[in-house]
Parts: C-alpha cells; structure tokens; sequence
C-alpha cells in the first residue's frame, strides 16, 4: 500500500508530535521540571501512529510507563499531558501520576501502568466488560518485549483466547528489556510465536515501518471487531535513547544504536514519500507540533500545584475506608 | 430461617446475581466444580457461563481482568480460592485495584469485591493455613470485612456491592458449617461499625472472623469465674471502627486481642497501637494479645491446636489483665 | 519395547505398591486417621513407576501434593510415609507437612508443594546448584495440567531452556485441574506444545502405559544429563478418584471414568504381559505390598506425636529470628 | 575511607563472591546493565556470568530458582529490583524460603539472601514507592534486616550469609548516595542488636531504614529546644531486638516511632503494641507514631513530601509526647 498525500501527511504529523513532545520532556528533564522516571519512546513512534488511529473512539487503551505518544495520539491534549509530567494540578492525573501512569478517562485511555505486564490482565477485563455489555468496542494493550517474560504474558495470552476476548495486543519489541537483550530475556526470541502458541492469532511486522503497521492495525481491529477474538502483533522496533534518564547504556553498542537510527520511523516515509511530501510541508508540521508543545509547556507552567490539603482525596470514592 | 454461612453466602451472591446485570461472579473452579467449599454450588445452571466465570489457574490474570472490568462497568466478584493463592495475585490488588483511584486523579474506579477463604484449623498444613488479613488491612484504596457471622455472611455482600471502590471480604473456613437463626428478609448490614457480640464490664475482647466463636466461648468461661467480659466482632478490618472500640476500652480499661494472625506484624498489634494512641490513659494494665505462634501451621492436630488461639488462652489473656 | 519379565514384575510392583497404599490411605481418611486434604494417585501410577527408576540416586525429585507414589517409589519408606500422613513423628516431615508436604533430603525428595507451580521455579534452582556444583545430577519435577495454566509454567520453561539446566518436566495430565477440565484450562490443551513454544525439547506419550513411559524416560534422563538443557514429558493419564476427599464430582460423567478405568494401568500391564506374568506373581506381589502397608501402619500406629514443646522447633536453624 | 552506601554494599557483595564459591548473584538487570541502583556495577566482568546472573522478568521464578539452589547448597543472593516488584514473588518467600525448614521437619535448609530496594522520595508514584517492609517482618522464617548507615551496608551482607536460613535486606533507595567514614577492615556487624545512634535521656525516637537520617535530623533539632532525643536505629526488623527497646524507653519513659510504612498496620505499630506489652508502666505518653500518609504516594513532589515522614513531624510528635 501506499498511502495518500494526506494520509502520509497525518502519519508524519502523528510521529513528529510524539517526537517533539518527548525531545521536550528531555530538556525538561535536564531542567528539572519533570522528575522520576521518565521514559522516553522516541525512536519508536512509528507503532502508536499506526495502531492508535485505528482505533475507533469507543475503544479503549492500555498503555506502560512508556506512553506519552500513545496518550497524544490518543487525543490527550499535550497541556494535560505536560501538565501532568510537570506534576500539575492540569494534568490528566492532577500531577499524581507523572510521566508512568497517564490517564484520561473521558478518551478511555486507561493508563499508564509501571509494573512490566501488569496492564496486560486489566485489557483483558475491560475487553470482557465490553463483550458483556455488547458496546462493540475493543482493547487494545501495549507492552513491551520484556514483559512476554513475565507469566501474566502468558496467563493472559490464555485467558484471552479461552474467553475469547476482543484484545489486540501490541507487543513494542525494541529488542531491549531495560539492560537485556531480548535472546538473554527470550528462549524463543520471535515473540508473536509465543503468542500463537497459546492459538492467539499472531503476526509480526516491521515496527519502524508506519504504513506496515497503519496497515496491519487496520486489518487487526477489523479482525478482533468481527470476531470479538484476540489478536497479537509484534512490532520490531528500537528505542534510540536510553531506558530511562538514568541508565548509562553500558548493554548495547553505539554502533547497534546508530544502524536502527537509519531506519527512523520519520526519515523512512519521508523518503517514501518523496515527491509527495515536500520540506515545507514538514516543515509546517514541525511548526505545528511545535506550538502545540509550547503551548502545552505554557500551560504546564501556569498550572496551580494540587493543594495538599487534597492529598488524601480519591483514595476511595467515599472518602472513608482509607 | 436457620441457615448456614455457607448458604447465606450463597445467598448473597444469588440475590447480587439477580438484582444487578452488571454482577458476574469469576474464580476457579466456582462453576463446575461448584466451588472448594461449595459457595457458588449451583450458581452456574442458574445464571449460566456469561455470568459465573470458571477461570483457569492464573490468579493474578483473573484479578486483574476482575480488575479492568470492574474499570469499565461492570461489578465483578472475584473468588480467590483461599488467602494463600491470593499471593499470586498481590501485585494486582495493591498496584492496580487499590491505588488506581487515587494515582488516576479520581478518574478511575474499580468496583470489585474479591471474596477469599482465610484461616487454618483443617490440618492442611503451612501452605494452606494462611491468616494474612493485617496485609490486606495495610493498604489504603482497599476497604477489608470479615464477616464473623451468618448474619454477617448474609448481609456483607450488599453492602459491599454499594461501595465504588474495591472491597475484601475473607470467610473463615471454619465458619462455613456454622448455622444461625436469621430473620427473613435478612437485615441490612452496616460495614462501618464493629459489633459488641457480648456487653461486659471487666474486660474487652476484641476479635474477627474466625476467631470470634474461641473469644465467645472463652467470655462464657470468663462469666462462670465471675468476670464479666465484653466481646467486640471488629467487621471491618479497615477502616477499623475506632469509636466502639475506644469507648469500650474507657468502659472496661482492659483489652485483650484475639487475632488468628502470627503475633508480630498482626492486626491485633495494629488494635493494640491504636488503642495505646486512643485511650492510653484509660488503660489500668497492658494490653493482651492472642494470636498464632510464629511457626508454618503444622499438619498434625495437636501441633496446629497448639499454634492457633484457643478459649483457654482467652481466658488466661483476660485473667491476666485483670490480675 | 517389551519388558522382561523382571521389569514387567518390577513396574508392576512399583503400581501395585502405590495403589495398596493410596487404598489404605483412603479407608484410614475414612476412620479419621488422616485428616486435612488428601490427594490420591490412583489411575496415575504408571508415571512414577516409568520415570522414578530411571533416576539415579544423586538425582533430586520436586513433586505435588499427590505425591505419595513418588516418595514410596523413590525409597521413602513407607513407614515413614504413613506415619507423616497420621501426623506422627515417625514421619518424613516428623508429622508437620502430612499427605501434601512428604520431605526426605536423604533421598533428595524435596517436596510435596501444595502451591500448584510453586515446584517449578524450586526444581530449577536445585539444577542450576548441580551444575554449578558439577555433580552430574539432574532434577525431575512432577506437576499437573493445570500447573500450566499458571504463569509461573512459563517462566521456569523460559528460565530452565536461557540457562540450560539439568531438569526433566513430567507433566501428569489428568485431564483435570480440580473441576475444570483440560479444554476449559487452556487454549492449547496438547501441553507439550506450550513447553516446546520456549524451545524446551517435548513429548507426549501415554501415560497409562508404564512401558512407554518408562522407554521416555530412560532416554529423556539420559538426555538431560549429557545435554544439561531441559526436556519436558507430558504424560496423558486420568485419576480415577476424587480430586481430594471433599470433592463431589459434579465436573465428570460416571461413564468417562469407567471409560479410562479400561485404560487402569496395572490392568494394561497384566494383559500385555499375559503368559509371562501370572496370577502367582500378582497376588505375590500384592501380598509383599499388603505387608509392607500393615507394617507401615503398625509404625505410624505406635510412633509418638512430636512434643508439642518443639512446636518452635527448626523455625530457623538459629532458634532466634523466628 | 569513604564509601557511600551504593559502594559499600558493592564491596560486600564483592568480598562475598571472593571468599565463597558457593555465592551466586541472581537478579534483573545485574549484570549487562550494571543494576538499576548500579549496586553490582562492575561484578559481572569480574565474576563472569555463571556467578553474575542475569534473569529474565520473572520475579517469582529467579527468587523461587534462588530458594532451590540455596537447598542443594549453593548461597544466591538474590536481588529484586525494588520491593514493589517483590510482590510478585511473596508466595516463593512465604511458602518456599520462609517455610521449608519447619515443614519438612527441619531437613531443608534455605541459606537465602534477597536484597531489594525499598521506599519512596524519588517522585516514581504510586507503583514504585512502596515500604513493604513491615509485610516480611510478619513472616516466621525469615530474617528481615535493614541497613541504614554505611557501616551497617557494607558489614551486614557477610553477617546474613553466615545465618543457614532466608534473610531479606532492605535498601533504602534514599541512601544508595549517602556517604560515610569506614574503617578498614570494615568493622563485622551484629544483626541481632539495635543500634542507639544517639543517646538521649527525655524521648525515644525508633526508627529503621530510610528515616534514620530524618529521625537524626530531628533529634539535633529538638536538642537546640533543649529536648533530648535518643535515637534507636532497629536494624534488624524481624527479629525485633525488645530487650535494646525496652531499656531505652524504661530510662526515657516516651516512645515516638518514625516509620515509611503506611500507618495502619505499620512496623511501628508492632513496635508500639510491643512496648505496650512489655513497658507499660514504663510510660508516661501515649506513644507517638510518624508514618506515610495512608495513600498511594503520588508523584508531585509537594505530595510526596507531605504524604512521607519529615523531621519536622518527628519533632512534632516528640513534642507530644513530651508536652
Ligand atoms: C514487574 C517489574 N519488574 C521490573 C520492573 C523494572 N523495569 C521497568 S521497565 C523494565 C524493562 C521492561 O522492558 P520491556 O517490557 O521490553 O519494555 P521497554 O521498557 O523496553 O519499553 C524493567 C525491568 C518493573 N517495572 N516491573
Ligand atoms: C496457586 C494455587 N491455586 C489454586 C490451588 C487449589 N488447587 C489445588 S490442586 C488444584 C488443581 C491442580 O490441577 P493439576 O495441576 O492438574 O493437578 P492435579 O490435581 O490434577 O494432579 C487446585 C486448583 C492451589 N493449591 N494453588
Ligand atoms: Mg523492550
Ligand atoms: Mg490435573
């Protein structure tokens, strides 16, 4: 397939946002305006613009501690979303949650979780919540290479195919578990097959390739949509920073680093295309994306702290039990 | 009508079944099999596989998808076959079901009951044998009963189902054959007050679950002696119901906990802390605590009686505070 | 393979032993002797009897809480056995574990664990001890079809095949965890593909045929011990009993019992060794184990309860810190 | 010499693979990443990778391979990344490590060691800032230590290796940076003795871990109020050192308790029911408690900081008891 002017246009726009929101959140960093963990997906961008828009709006999405392009993509306004790293009363967790843990309910966006393969479980009972209620709605879970390790993988994979779950897992396989290799983390490093292997439907595809992943998610939705059953893609892809703000990198080679780096999910359309999409129109959608995010950082800044008189409020709905 | 807790639980999950389209009961071998200790016996044929949800061996997996639905709408009720599988599926309850709520900024809520057989006293050994209410009872999000009697076990379910928020409610396995009287409709219960089982003067025993048939007992005993002993059912295990428990204590200025749990780190601690906060100085003498010894609960009868609180140790507790 | 005589009446004793045993257990849970849950083998000897011989005495054994059969055929004597089931101190674990925590470090029978899955990671660990230690042992874990299901399963077979460790996986399949049948308990019920899936080498065979078993078996040790990397062997097996004595069976038709008690594995044995053994041999076997049953429970009788003063005892090695 | 905590925990690890074959190191990230806190930085390219083992995420299987390598005689320290990630394995530590010996009629033993960061003040949230470690001090079967000073980090490792049964270390992800003067050779360390990091004669302030510094902090404030605090650093969590307690308190008469832990059902809850029981007549106050707030620590720092400890609290609550 190739895609359209336009539809290539909003595939660069989708991952040159995520790029640049997280370029800034780096800056930010260094800067100390965001704090914890903070883990960046850049490199990466190419998978949550080609899955999320094929999404429909009453779907719903899991994420990890690595979900800022998700959110956005998602139509979380970057304001929330930095409002949130910056531990903002604006943010879409009201500054609890920080760069891990995103939430916004309204775009049934259902996190950000921070323990590898936790979200895993909860996709499936929101997947079950919907069967039930016949909303014809999907989930749709994010989760990186490493968390395939953890036995809720596995449990869920399970779980899913015998209760026939309308789950599309998306499986972010950057080749790294924080310092692990994936053949130090994987007996049997071609994840999709451990999904098939619990009869999930299973296929994987090159992860720095939008179009390959816009296409396939939309075959995949549509699959999991009519046959309310799981469906699993491994998209192989690579994260050209480093873990989280604290890692030195000691695991993986410059030179490894470099060679994914030629095939960036930006540059690769942008040759794709050439002739279709011409410097200014990129240069447009950087300005854009741009003054979204400083617009986003403005507000972020100007965004009151939560009073800590609130601190103990929304631990539970009924303020007792606490 | 007579019933047993087991029935009345049963009850309560049919009755939830019926009222709300939104209940659906998960849990391993609660279907088919009808449920280790046969809760759910019969709940199947009646409401059919959508709704009661046999779930393969995978606890975390099945709690947390209890979670997620819970999430998006509907009101799940987990069995956790016992307390020591409940092990597996921790992370979820703490990371997930107790704190989305609050690390979500009040965007999430997570409507769940997860219901777990607790407590030893079968000679099923040290893996089997688990009391670990004070770890539930730790983590703020969670809101823990016990329900200690058939009427409780009747009318807990309810009121947990109202709430918003996740809820823990762990049936002693020695309760389950236990019968009781009960008014029909059974009557609504308050999960915010703890119960006097027993108005007494001397001394107050404060216990739960489980261990409230040996703290009875042991009150009986304490009355032949002369000594007149309160008995408080605690119900909930968090919050606890500090008010009935800080009155009765400046009624009587003695307590005595009875708790199934290993002493160091137990609930009955956490009792003996807050009423050392609460009512230091209504205290004639220190608090006594009854509790397991700090062993895996052994198979044999004699060894596991040994380990576990009995009456006669009640009664020693209470004799001694008042000494 | 046909079986010499010799092994013919050796695999027979060994199936016989067990089912004398496990008869006797379930007539003294009867008369109150034994008490808490109680597991029974019966239907499934075959398994222990094929793959327990094939072991050599430096090997370790993680087994279940049915595991009766396996500590009798590993060498536990059954004085000892009884004596733990009747809570005595005579017993393998002086009378703490009972039925599902049998213990003999002599004969490097590490358990009895009623966690379903919870051996597998210990299993794994005493390999990784021998190889380490350069002893040349391997270790045999025993474990059912619905151990699989846990994720646990998963990461020890990830684990076991990354670090290439020394140990045989015999999973008993009975075609039931508790009540929930083989097919409501996975998505992929031929297991033996779930272990292949992390590149851990698998079969399946027939576990009600003691011959074939004890064929898999001797290869299977063999290659664990000059490969030092993991083999798993699912054995296809049906208990005939109860699941504990509080089941009622409500899961399973009469008629599909009746169906496999076709397949009883002593009974299979006998036909196929029609002529070579003979009914003198049976019943002189049957006699040895009634034997050494009514001594085995004549021990467990007359063995003292441990002290209830030791209740403390062996907490820690230490005494304190308990 | 100076030696920060990281540093000094590094070295013992490194004496320990040095003086024992035996010892293996088993965790995520250990080895290829140089571990998270950079604890084992450098050991791998020392040891080699038969002895620096670097594990898949699978929590409850490397902790469970660890318990099986201690019973057939290898000692693995095992680490988990931070206790948060430790729930995942609690039911090997409970029902494997913690109580093998016992029910196998004390054939098996688990020479055990599992290091695990713990608590909070990084602004990680909800799911990263757990203080569990009131949970393991429930547990008959292990031994649960906490180093809070450099000294105590580089002395108290080879101490647990020589125990033949399952100790947990707690590092307090706060002090990995802290440094310290050290003796060298550095001095052996007692695990069964608490430590008085400061006399004083007007209050006891208890403490462990992460609020050593702060319950420090604290004392040299109220010594400029003319309050003079003793300071008591636990150390070991499980078994609690009573008699060291119980002294202390018996010369100061008050007790304030100062505790990363959420409130309810807290370490120092059993700390305070402990004195209750075993210094009643000793004490002239109620004793104080300085605990997290009972909610998910949530990121924001101006949250996170209200939700935890502060010196300021603790002086607060010394003044209480004091007043
Ligand atoms: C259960 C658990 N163990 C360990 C960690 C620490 N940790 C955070 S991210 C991570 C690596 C996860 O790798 P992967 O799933 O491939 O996702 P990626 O970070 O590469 O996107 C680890 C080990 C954790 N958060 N949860
Ligand atoms: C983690 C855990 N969950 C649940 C149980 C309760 N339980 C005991 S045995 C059993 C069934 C296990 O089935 P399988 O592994 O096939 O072994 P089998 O009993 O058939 O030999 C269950 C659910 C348990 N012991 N441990
Ligand atoms: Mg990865
Ligand atoms: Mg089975």
């Amino acid at each position: 397939m190739t895609p359209t002017r336009d539809q290539a246009l909003a595939m660069l726009r989708s991952m040159i946002r995520i790029r640049r929101l997280e370029e800034r959140c780096a800056e930010d960093y260094a800067a100390g305006k965001i704090r914890g963990f903070l883990h960046l997906y850049i490199g990466e961008e190419a998978i949550a613009a080609g899955i999320i828009p094929a999404l429909a709006a009453k779907d719903a999405i899991v994420g990890t501690y690595r979900e800022h392009g998700h959110a956005l993509l998602r139509g979380v306004a970057a304001e929330q979303i930095m409002a949130e790293m910056y531990g903002k009363s604006g943010g879409c967790a009201r500054g609890r949650g920080g760069s891990m843990h995103l939430f916004s309910r309204e775009h049934r966006f259902y996190g950000g979780h921070a323990i590898v393969g936790g979200g895993l479980p909860i996709s499936l009972g929101i997947a079950l919540a919907d069967k039930v209620r016949g909303t014809g709605a999907i989930t749709c879970v994010f989760f990186g290479d490493g968390a395939v390790a953890e036995g809720e993988f596995h449990e869920s994979m399970n779980l899913a195919a015998l209760w026939k779950l309308p789950v599309l897992f998306v499986c972010e396989n950057n080749q790294y578990a924080m310092g692990t290799a994936l053949v130090r983390e994987h007996a049997e490093p071609e994840l999709y097959k451990l999904a098939a292997s619990h009869r999930v439907g299973a296929e994987r595809i090159d992860g720095m390739d939008v179009v390959a992943v816009a296409e396939a998610a939309g075959q995949a939705v549509e699959r999991v949509r009519e046959t309310a059953a799981p469906w699993f893609i491994e998209c192989s892809t690579y994260r050209f920073r480093a873990h989280s703000m604290f890692d030195p990198e000691l695991y993986r080679d410059k030179a490894e680093v470099e060679l994914w780096k030629q095939r960036d999910p930006i540059t690769l359309l942008v040759k794709r295309m050439a002739g279709v999409v011409t410097e200014a129109d990129i240069a447009a959608i950087e300005s854009g994306a741009d003054d979204e995010i400083a617009r986003a950082c403005a507000f972020a800044e100007a965004s009151p702290l939560e009073p800590v008189a609130e601190l103990l409020r929304d631990v539970r709905a009924s303020g007792e039990g606490t | 009508m007579k019933l047993s807790y087991r029935t009345a639980m049963r009850e309560a999950l049919r009755e939830a079944l019926r009222a709300d389209a939104r209940v659906v009961l998960i849990g391993e071998d609660i279907g088919k099999y009808g449920g280790t200790y046969a809760v759910t016996l019969g709940l199947l044929d009646e409401f059919g596989p959508e709704r009661v949800r046999d779930a393969p061996l995978s606890e975390s997996t099945f709690v947390g998808a209890g979670i997620g639905a819970a999430i998006a709408g509907l009101k799940p009720i987990v069995e956790i076959m016992t307390v020591n599988f409940s092990l597996l599926a921790l992370d979820q309850i703490v990371n997930g079901a107790a704190a989305l709520r609050h690390m979500s900024g009040g965007q999430l809520e997570v409507p769940l009951v997860i219901r777990m057989a607790t407590g030893a006293g079968r000679q099923v050994a040290a893996q089997h044998s688990h009391s670990l209410e004070n770890w539930y009872a730790h983590v703020p999000g969670l809101r823990v009963v016990a329900p200690a009697t058939v009427a409780d076990a009747r009318g807990m379910l309810a009121t947990a189902l109202r709430e918003r928020d996740p809820v823990v409610i762990f049936e002693h396995v020695q309760l389950y054959n236990r019968e009781e009287e009960l008014a029909d409709p059974a009557p609504a219960v308050d999960l915010d007050r703890a119960a006097i089982r027993r108005p007494g003067r001397d001394a107050t025993i404060i216990t739960y679950g489980g261990s409230l048939p040996c703290s009875l007992a042991a009150a009986t005993k304490l009355a032949e002696r002369g000594i007149d002993a309160e008995v408080i059912d605690l119900r909930s295990l968090r919050p606890l119901d500090e008010a009935t428990l800080v009155a009765s204590v400046s009624r009587t200025h003695r307590a005595v906990l009875v708790d199934e749990g290993w002493r160091t780190g137990s609930l009955a601690g956490e009792v003996a802390a807050l009423l050392g906060e609460r009512a230091f100085w209504e205290l004639d003498a220190p608090i006594g605590r009854v509790c397991s010894a700090e062993v895996p609960i052994p198979y044999a009868k004699h060894l596991e009686v040994a380990a576990l609180p009995s009456a006669e140790a009640v009664v020693a507790a209470v004799e001694a505070v008042i000494a």
